[in-house]
């Protein structure tokens, strides 16, 4: 530990970076309350909570947040499912072509978005697959395995192996010991990397223009307004709502995975 | 019949042979250690006993019965890992009971059990804290009680004390010692600490790159080596060469000398000088070089003590010259 | 293209209908609760509507293409092409009682009638016009130079980084439009069909146009958007960007200079493999009632396709609107249509795929 | 009955992994890298350039176009932006990366990793968006450098050429800028993960050995940081190889490879050309994925 | 003047007095251990002389001059990490060189002074591996000719031997001395091993808490320890309490027993039982009770060896019972 004190010119690059990362989204909240509904005047002329209202009762900003949710549910629920088994193997065993797995599940996050939305677009065009809930599912899914991938190998990691022999030791057998050892050391790491997941999911716009047909997710709703708006502040209203409904589940996965260490790695 | 007994044994990993060929006998009730270098094999030879490695070859039986295709859960030994291994998210008690819960046992049987074996290692009133709540030691004996309460017919301990400072060693040491007597069941315990071996086993084996050396009680391995490797390691022997010793005997090979053997007499079979001296608190240590050959000496407390850079004779007991068969 | 079978009778409506759009052209009351020609049709023939908006022709083609639509409205360089790709079907214009009353000037336009085939109903047309900055303009612009040329404007700035010009590549013909008027040497006749050195020149003009353009439009609210927030003061538009700027109180107006303008003429064609295709029968002769017609053409600023609507009161328009969105332009207007190698008018012209790659290039700054 | 299954396992290890890989090694080995062999094929497909259909006879003709002057253009120009974005946010990032794995402790950790975390998860879209609402010519950086007299400035780096612009929003500075702050999270989480790997006793082995501060950034900690930023940079790269809304709802109109993806695709329909662009990213991707390997990056990621 | 002084130092860590009013001298040349269980003090004592850590009060002087406002980069001084710190980016040349290189040497004359460090620890050849290639004997001497390099007058050195395994550690303990020696350099080291404070060092300061208990020559604290826990720190003493000690000399004081002055004689002043006995190679361990204290003896090869249970007369010379100052 080197002495705690930070250079002043440190803290000052450190903080003017943080400002630059929050003033934005900040903004977004100001304007959900302006009263000039036409441009982007600045200041605004004035402060109102009618916008509010006004979202509450459009029935299309419902729907589409209806989708989303239904979309990032099932999308993490695939990719816990396979970013677990995933994470379980490569942890399990050196085995050949683990690194070629480990690569295989970075890939759809390592290539920009619209070379895994139009590839998918391209196979459902080929194989002739309708697009619906379930192609922007597939898309979904396809690259949040990687976030729970990425947290379930972390702690597998750090959840000592001997754990599992332990377990068997005292005459556990592999689904004895998935249940009562291994379920419940991952399960906070599971937890937090299915909530990145399904904020990934739900902010996801890129991929998803090229699954969806004519189905809105909240995403590909805000960009329609953005590009072609109807009632401005009804969508700063969305946008903030949004930024907070994203929170949530961050804030959850960091008080999920925070100081686990102590607790999954003990021994050593 | 061997509580253990291994014939011809190997695990290689690719080109790496851990084990190999290894053959052993260990009997009911022994408390056997397993010594040797890092990377010697000593972990594998255990892990191979408990199931956890499968071998490349051979036989291992358990107390008559061939094991090598049966699953961990499925063999009467159990073990107390190096790092614990306890669950974290159960507290001492649930960790102590989980083997009984396993094997089905209602829960205030199991509770009771786990209480009695956390007793036994003076840890009553632990039951209801977490893991993570306990020191280094008192973990210690969490896994010990853990692997105990299964009442094993063999219990494995893979270096059981290397986290522990050494106070808490010395104590662990004559715990386990006591209880081993008490229970009878066979230990089998993995270091790489001689001191520990010679101090707690009955038997001792004396691994070096996957092999064993030589087998036999504390008192043999470290007074009557076979081979230079093992008057090396068990204990900081002086190695006299060959050609030294043909000289001295008459017969020509390597042979053993304890430091605690060496005298600085009046006169003696060997000249050297001392290069340097250290005080060890219970002994003085002498460094001396004698015909290109490094020794060094043990002083006890009281006698004489040389300065660096002079020269003395060296003697010896005939019997404390212990001639080897390997090079 | 061949014709396949037409429909020859209009059964029970699917329940459901979906249709590619510009921009403004399908409104269901939900930008301004008094412009609505979709729920009424929705009550009356329980055919739910649902809207795709394409911003350029080049999309509505592809989504055709791609399929799952019945309907779309096709401007005149996009209809062609989906008519020889087989993407449209020829319409039987006895199941649209309506037809009669549609403007007899469009009626056999080429951009939807091959070989005597009908494969569509006209919507509504109208020109490109110039919208400008009436703070900046006391006058409106005698021609397209403003957005072409270098220069200052009546307030006294430079016009660079103050104009817009349209993103897709039919802007290439504004460019030659303007050229037929002021460089006659090059003999162009028509802007849609270029011999490589017209086309060559109309690039010339737009790669200087490049240096006074900062930022092109290719969907109606951005231009909305950079005309309130980023300065604009002139450039090619719709009169639907013009109206709805007006009703935000920005000083706009909009004019056909001396060149003339380009313009379009869009029409309602059926996908060849439509699922609805009795709701999208009933909705081309909902399209030509005059009430729609005429709140149509009043939204959008654009000229009706069904005259009567010009004039008898069905709906807000009324006949100095018809005449203001260029009812009586008609002849004075080259209606987008798709650039062809071997075209009518000269003996190679430059092809439509050029215009599209070239374009791109001219944005770039190449 | 799972016992036995359970015996099976243990005696076949392999048997267990295969068991475990199968799923996602369909779905992902079949499905994505499926898709991503179809893109490819397509890539030699051609389209009839009137009827906008594609024509499915294997020809090169698709990447002649592609190397056409104006598309290297989008290509040089996306991977100059790219490379610069980076570049920025390794930057800016390293501070912040630096402050939280180092300095921050306790309370204030958390809120700094939240602080990084908040606008990285937060809407993609409302990020894009706010900044338009401050680089618009009417927008909140004129009003603030008009308010502080620096309106000069402003206008002086709007009239250079190829970076500037009517006003930002409509320059390729306000692309940039846009980039790098909509990526910089993916930048400094790794960073910080690496530089929180440096063991502190190598920096104050550093200064015994007399390095003064700086010097140690630039001795030992900039080259033990550099897997964290090879793994960030693969992000940044990445998203801004293939992003088409930043530059369409803020930029000069000039396409990026995102773009022409997006609208040789879903706007001119010439799914031929959009995979011949899309296999662009690809190539230079997996260039970057390799010689990150080499790095050491992954481990960082 | 002394080559260290510390005067009234205090190192607080909000609550934790981690140094506490320590004052402590070090003279030129000098080989001083610094010595203690975990948790003493001893890392932060010798980070306040390298600069790492600034003191809350008192003063450090390193030969004469107020050095605590100083940064380590401006101090005389270097230090042998625990865990060697070395660059991994760097290779063995390189990390021996770095010290140099930010001192401005040209290329070629730092590389040719790191190459004569390296052949001073005997690692020669070695420069082109990266320190990742080397185990961990080879990356201490690495990390000590990376020190040494800088030719500084004070060289500190924390646990330097701490990771090594037995063997390794003897043979460095030697060579660290012998280079001391051949240097003339004042190395300050830090241990909680008390065989290697007592084998190596000149000086030996006994910490515990934050403070220093003892200092002096190892035969001082080890044969006359000023305090019980320096008695029982420092070789495991037995501790004779107050009150049997008063009846066996008349002084009512605690003292201190080594194991190895105990005798199993036939008559002494106190019987005990034997509870146990362990073969440590040199010696054999004996556990005895005596009026409810535990104590230990150590018989050396030789002596008669009794079996458990037995009751046994225990005498020592008067001398060796040392009786101390505290409780
Ligand atoms: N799963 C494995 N894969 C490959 N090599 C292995 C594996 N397990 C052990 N080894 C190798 O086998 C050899 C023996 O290892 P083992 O763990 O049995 O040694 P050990 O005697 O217990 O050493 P230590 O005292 O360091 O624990 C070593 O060289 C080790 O690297
Ligand atoms: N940066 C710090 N912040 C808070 N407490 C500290 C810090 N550094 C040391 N301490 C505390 O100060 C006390 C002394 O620590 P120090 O590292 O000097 O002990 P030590 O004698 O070197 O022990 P060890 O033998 O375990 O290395 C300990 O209680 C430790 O927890
Ligand atoms: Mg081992
Ligand atoms: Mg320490």
């Amino acid at each position: 530990m080197p002495s705690d004190r930070a250079p002043l010119s440190l803290k000052i690059a450190a903080g003017a970076g943080l400002l630059f990362l929050h003033l934005p989204i900040l903004l977004i909240f100001v304007y959900a309350f302006t009263t000039e509904d036409k441009s982007y005047q600045w200041p605004p002329p004035g402060l109102t909570l009618k916008w509010f209202a006004v979202t509450w009762n459009r029935p299309d900003v419902w729907a589409a947040l209806r989708l989303s949710l239904q979309v990032a549910a099932i999308s993490t629920a695939v990719a816990l499912v396979l970013g677990t088994l995933c994470a379980a193997a490569v942890s399990r065993a050196h085995f050949f072509g683990r690194e070629t797995v480990s690569l295989l599940v970075i890939l759809p996050i390592a290539l920009p978005g619209v070379v895994t939305g139009i590839a998918l677009r391209s196979v459902f065009h080929i194989a002739e697959i309708p697009f619906s809930f379930w192609t922007i599912v597939l898309g979904h899914a396809t690259f949040c395995v990687v976030v729970v991938y990425n947290n379930a190998v972390a702690r597998f990691r750090r959840t000592s192996g001997s754990l599992i022999e332990a377990s068997m030791d005292l005459g556990a057998d592999s689904f004895q010991t998935l249940r009562h050892v291994l379920l419940p050391n991952i399960a906070t790491a599971l937890l937090a990397g299915g909530m990145l997941a399904f904020a990934l999911s739900f902010d996801e716009v890129i991929v998803t223009t090229f699954t969806a047909g004519q189905q809105q997710t909240l995403p590909i709703w805000m960009l329609e307004e953005l590009v072609r708006p109807r009632q401005r502040p009804v969508t700063n209203v969305v946008a903030m709502v949004v930024v907070l409904v994203t929170l949530l589940p961050i804030l959850g996965a960091y008080y999920l995975t925070r100081g686990t260490d102590a607790v999954a790695g003990q021994g050593k | 019949m061997s509580a253990v007994s291994f014939d011809g044994v190997s695990r290689h990993f690719g080109p790496v042979r851990a084990v190999d060929a290894v053959s052993l006998d260990i009997a009911e009730g022994e408390f056997f250690a397993m010594l040797g270098p890092s990377g010697s094999g000593k972990t594998t030879c255990l892990r191979l006993i408990a199931g956890f490695e499968r071998p490349s070859a051979g036989v291992i039986r358990l107390f008559g019965a061939a094991v090598q295709d049966q699953p961990p859960y499925r063999r009467p030994v159990n073990t107390v890992f190096q790092d614990y291994a306890l669950f974290p998210h159960l507290n001492v008690r649930d960790n102590v009971a989980y083997g009984l819960m396993i094997a089905g046992q209602n829960r205030a049987d199991r509770h009771r059990a786990a209480d009695e074996a956390l007793e036994m290692v003076r840890l009553s009133g632990y039951g209801a804290r977490k893991p993570s709540a306990l020191s280094g030691g008192q973990r210690q004996r969490v896994a010990l009680a853990r692997a105990l309460v299964m009442k094993p017919r063999v219990l494995l301990l893979d270096e059981p004390l290397g986290a522990l400072d050494l106070k808490l060693r010395e104590q662990m040491q004559d715990e386990l010692k006591t209880l081993q007597r008490q229970l009878g069941i066979t230990f089998i315990f993995v270091t790489h600490d001689q001191g520990e071996a010679l101090s707690m086993a009955d038997r001792v084996a004396v691994f070096n790159e996957g092999r064993i050396l030589q087998t036999g009680t504390p008192e043999t391995v470290y007074f009557r080596p076979d081979v230079p490797f093992v008057a090396d390691f068990v204990g900081s022997s002086n190695i006299l060469p060959a050609p030294l010793v043909a000289r001295l005997t008459g017969t020509h090979a390597a042979a053993a000398l304890r430091p605690e053997a060496l005298r600085i007499a009046d006169a003696g079979p060997l000249r050297a000088t001392v290069t340097a001296l250290s005080f060890l608190g219970t002994a003085t240590r002498v460094v001396l070089e004698a015909e290109g050959t490094r020794l060094t000496a043990l002083l006890a407390k009281g006698a004489p003590r040389p300065a660096p850079g002079d020269t003395v004779a060296l003697a010896w007991d005939a019997g404390d010259l212990h001639l080897m068969a390997g090079a | 293209g061949t014709a396949t079978a037409q429909m020859s009778e209009i059964g029970e409506g699917e329940g459901a209908l979906s249709i590619v759009a510009w921009a403004g052209y399908i409104e269901s009351g939900e930008t301004d609760a008094d412009f609505d020609w979709v729920s009424a049709f929705q009550d009356k023939t329980g055919c739910m509507v649902s809207v795709k908006t394409a911003n350029t022709s080049d999309e509505m083609v592809a989504l055709m293409n791609e399929g799952g639509f019945d309907l779309v409205t096709a401007s005149g360089d996009a209809s062609l092409r989906m008519i020889a790709g087989n993407r449209v079907q020829p319409i039987n214009i006895d199941l649209i009682p309506s037809w009669s009353k549609v403007d007899d000037r469009l009626k056999d336009a080429p951009w939807h009638t091959v070989d005597g085939v009908h494969y569509g109903v006209p919507y509504m047309w109208g020109p490109n016009v110039l919208m400008y900055d009436t703070e900046v303009f006391p006058e409106a612009p005698k021609s397209w130079d403003v957005v072409f040329k270098q220069m200052d404007l009546p307030d006294g700035a430079s016009n660079a980084g103050r104009v817009q010009a349209y993103d897709g590549p039919i802007h290439i013909a504004d460019a030659a439009n303007y050229l037929m008027y002021h460089d006659p040497d090059l003999g162009i006749t028509d802007p849609y069909e270029l011999t490589q050195p017209q086309y060559d020149a109309a690039l010339d003009l737009l790669r200087g146009q490049r240096e006074l353009v900062s930022r092109y439009w290719h969907d109606a609210f951005i231009q909305i958007d950079d005309f309130k927030n980023e300065g604009m003061v002139a450039s090619g538009s719709w009169p639907f960007q013009v109206n709805l700027l007006e009703a935000d109180g920005v000083p706009v107006a909009s004019t056909i200079p001396e060149e003339g303008a380009t313009g379009w003429a869009d029409t309602t064609m059926l996908h060849a493999e439509a699922e609805h295709p009795n709701c999208a029968y009933m909705w081309m002769e909902h399209t030509l009632s005059s009430n729609l017609q005429s709140d149509l053409s009043v939204w959008f600023g654009a000229v009706p396709s069904v005259p009567e609507a010009c004039t008898d009161g069905s709906g807000m328009q009324t006949a100095e609107g018809c005449t203001a969105n260029g009812l009586d332009d008609f002849d004075k207007i080259k209606f987008w249509k798709t650039p062809v190698a071997n075209c009518a008018s000269q003996e190679e012209c430059v092809p439509y795929y050029r215009w599209v790659s070239d374009y791109i290039g001219v944005i770039g700054g190449r | 009955m799972m016992r036995a299954f359970s015996d099976t396992l243990w005696r076949r290890p392999r048997l267990t992994i295969a068991l475990l890989l199968a799923p996602p090694l369909i779905w992902l080995g079949v499905v994505y890298l499926g898709a991503l062999a179809a893109l490819l094929a397509q890539s030699f497909f051609s389209i009839d350039h009137f009827t906008g259909q594609v024509n499915r006879d294997l020809t090169l003709a698709t990447y002649a176009e592609l190397l056409r002057a104006s598309n290297l253009d989008i290509i040089l120009r996306t991977v100059t932006m790219a490379a610069l974005v980076t570049l920025a946010s390794a930057v800016i990032a390293f501070p912040i990366a630096w402050y939280a794995a180092r300095h921050a402790r306790g309370r204030w950790k958390a809120l700094f990793y939240l602080g990084v975390m908040m606008p990285l998860w937060s809407s993609y879209l409302v990020k894009v968006y706010s900044w338009k609402l401050i680089l618009a010519r009417e927008g909140i950086l004129t009003w603030g450098a008009e308010k502080l007299h620096l309106a000069w400035a402003l206008n002086g780096w709007l009239a250079l050429p190829v970076v500037g612009g009517n006003s930002l929003s409509v320059s390729a500075t306000g692309t940039f800028v846009v980039f790098v702050y909509v990526w910089l999270p993916y930048m400094i989480l790794p960073v910080q993960a690496a530089l929180e790997r440096v063991p502190p006793s190598m920096l104050e082995a550093s200064g015994d050995l007399g390095a003064k501060p700086f010097q140690t950034l630039r001795h030992v900690l900039l080259p033990l940081a550099m897997p964290g930023v090879v793994a960030g940079s693969i992000f940044t790269f990445s998203l801004t190889l293939g992003d088409y809304i930043i530059p369409g709802i803020i930029g000069s109109s000039r396409r990026f490879i995102g773009q022409a993806v997006y609208e040789q695709q879903g706007v001119a329909g010439n799914t031929p050309l959009a995979a011949a662009f899309a296999m662009v990213p690809i190539l230079i991707m997996a260039a970057y994925l390799w010689a990150a390997k080499k790095q050491g990056a992954f481990n960082a990621l």
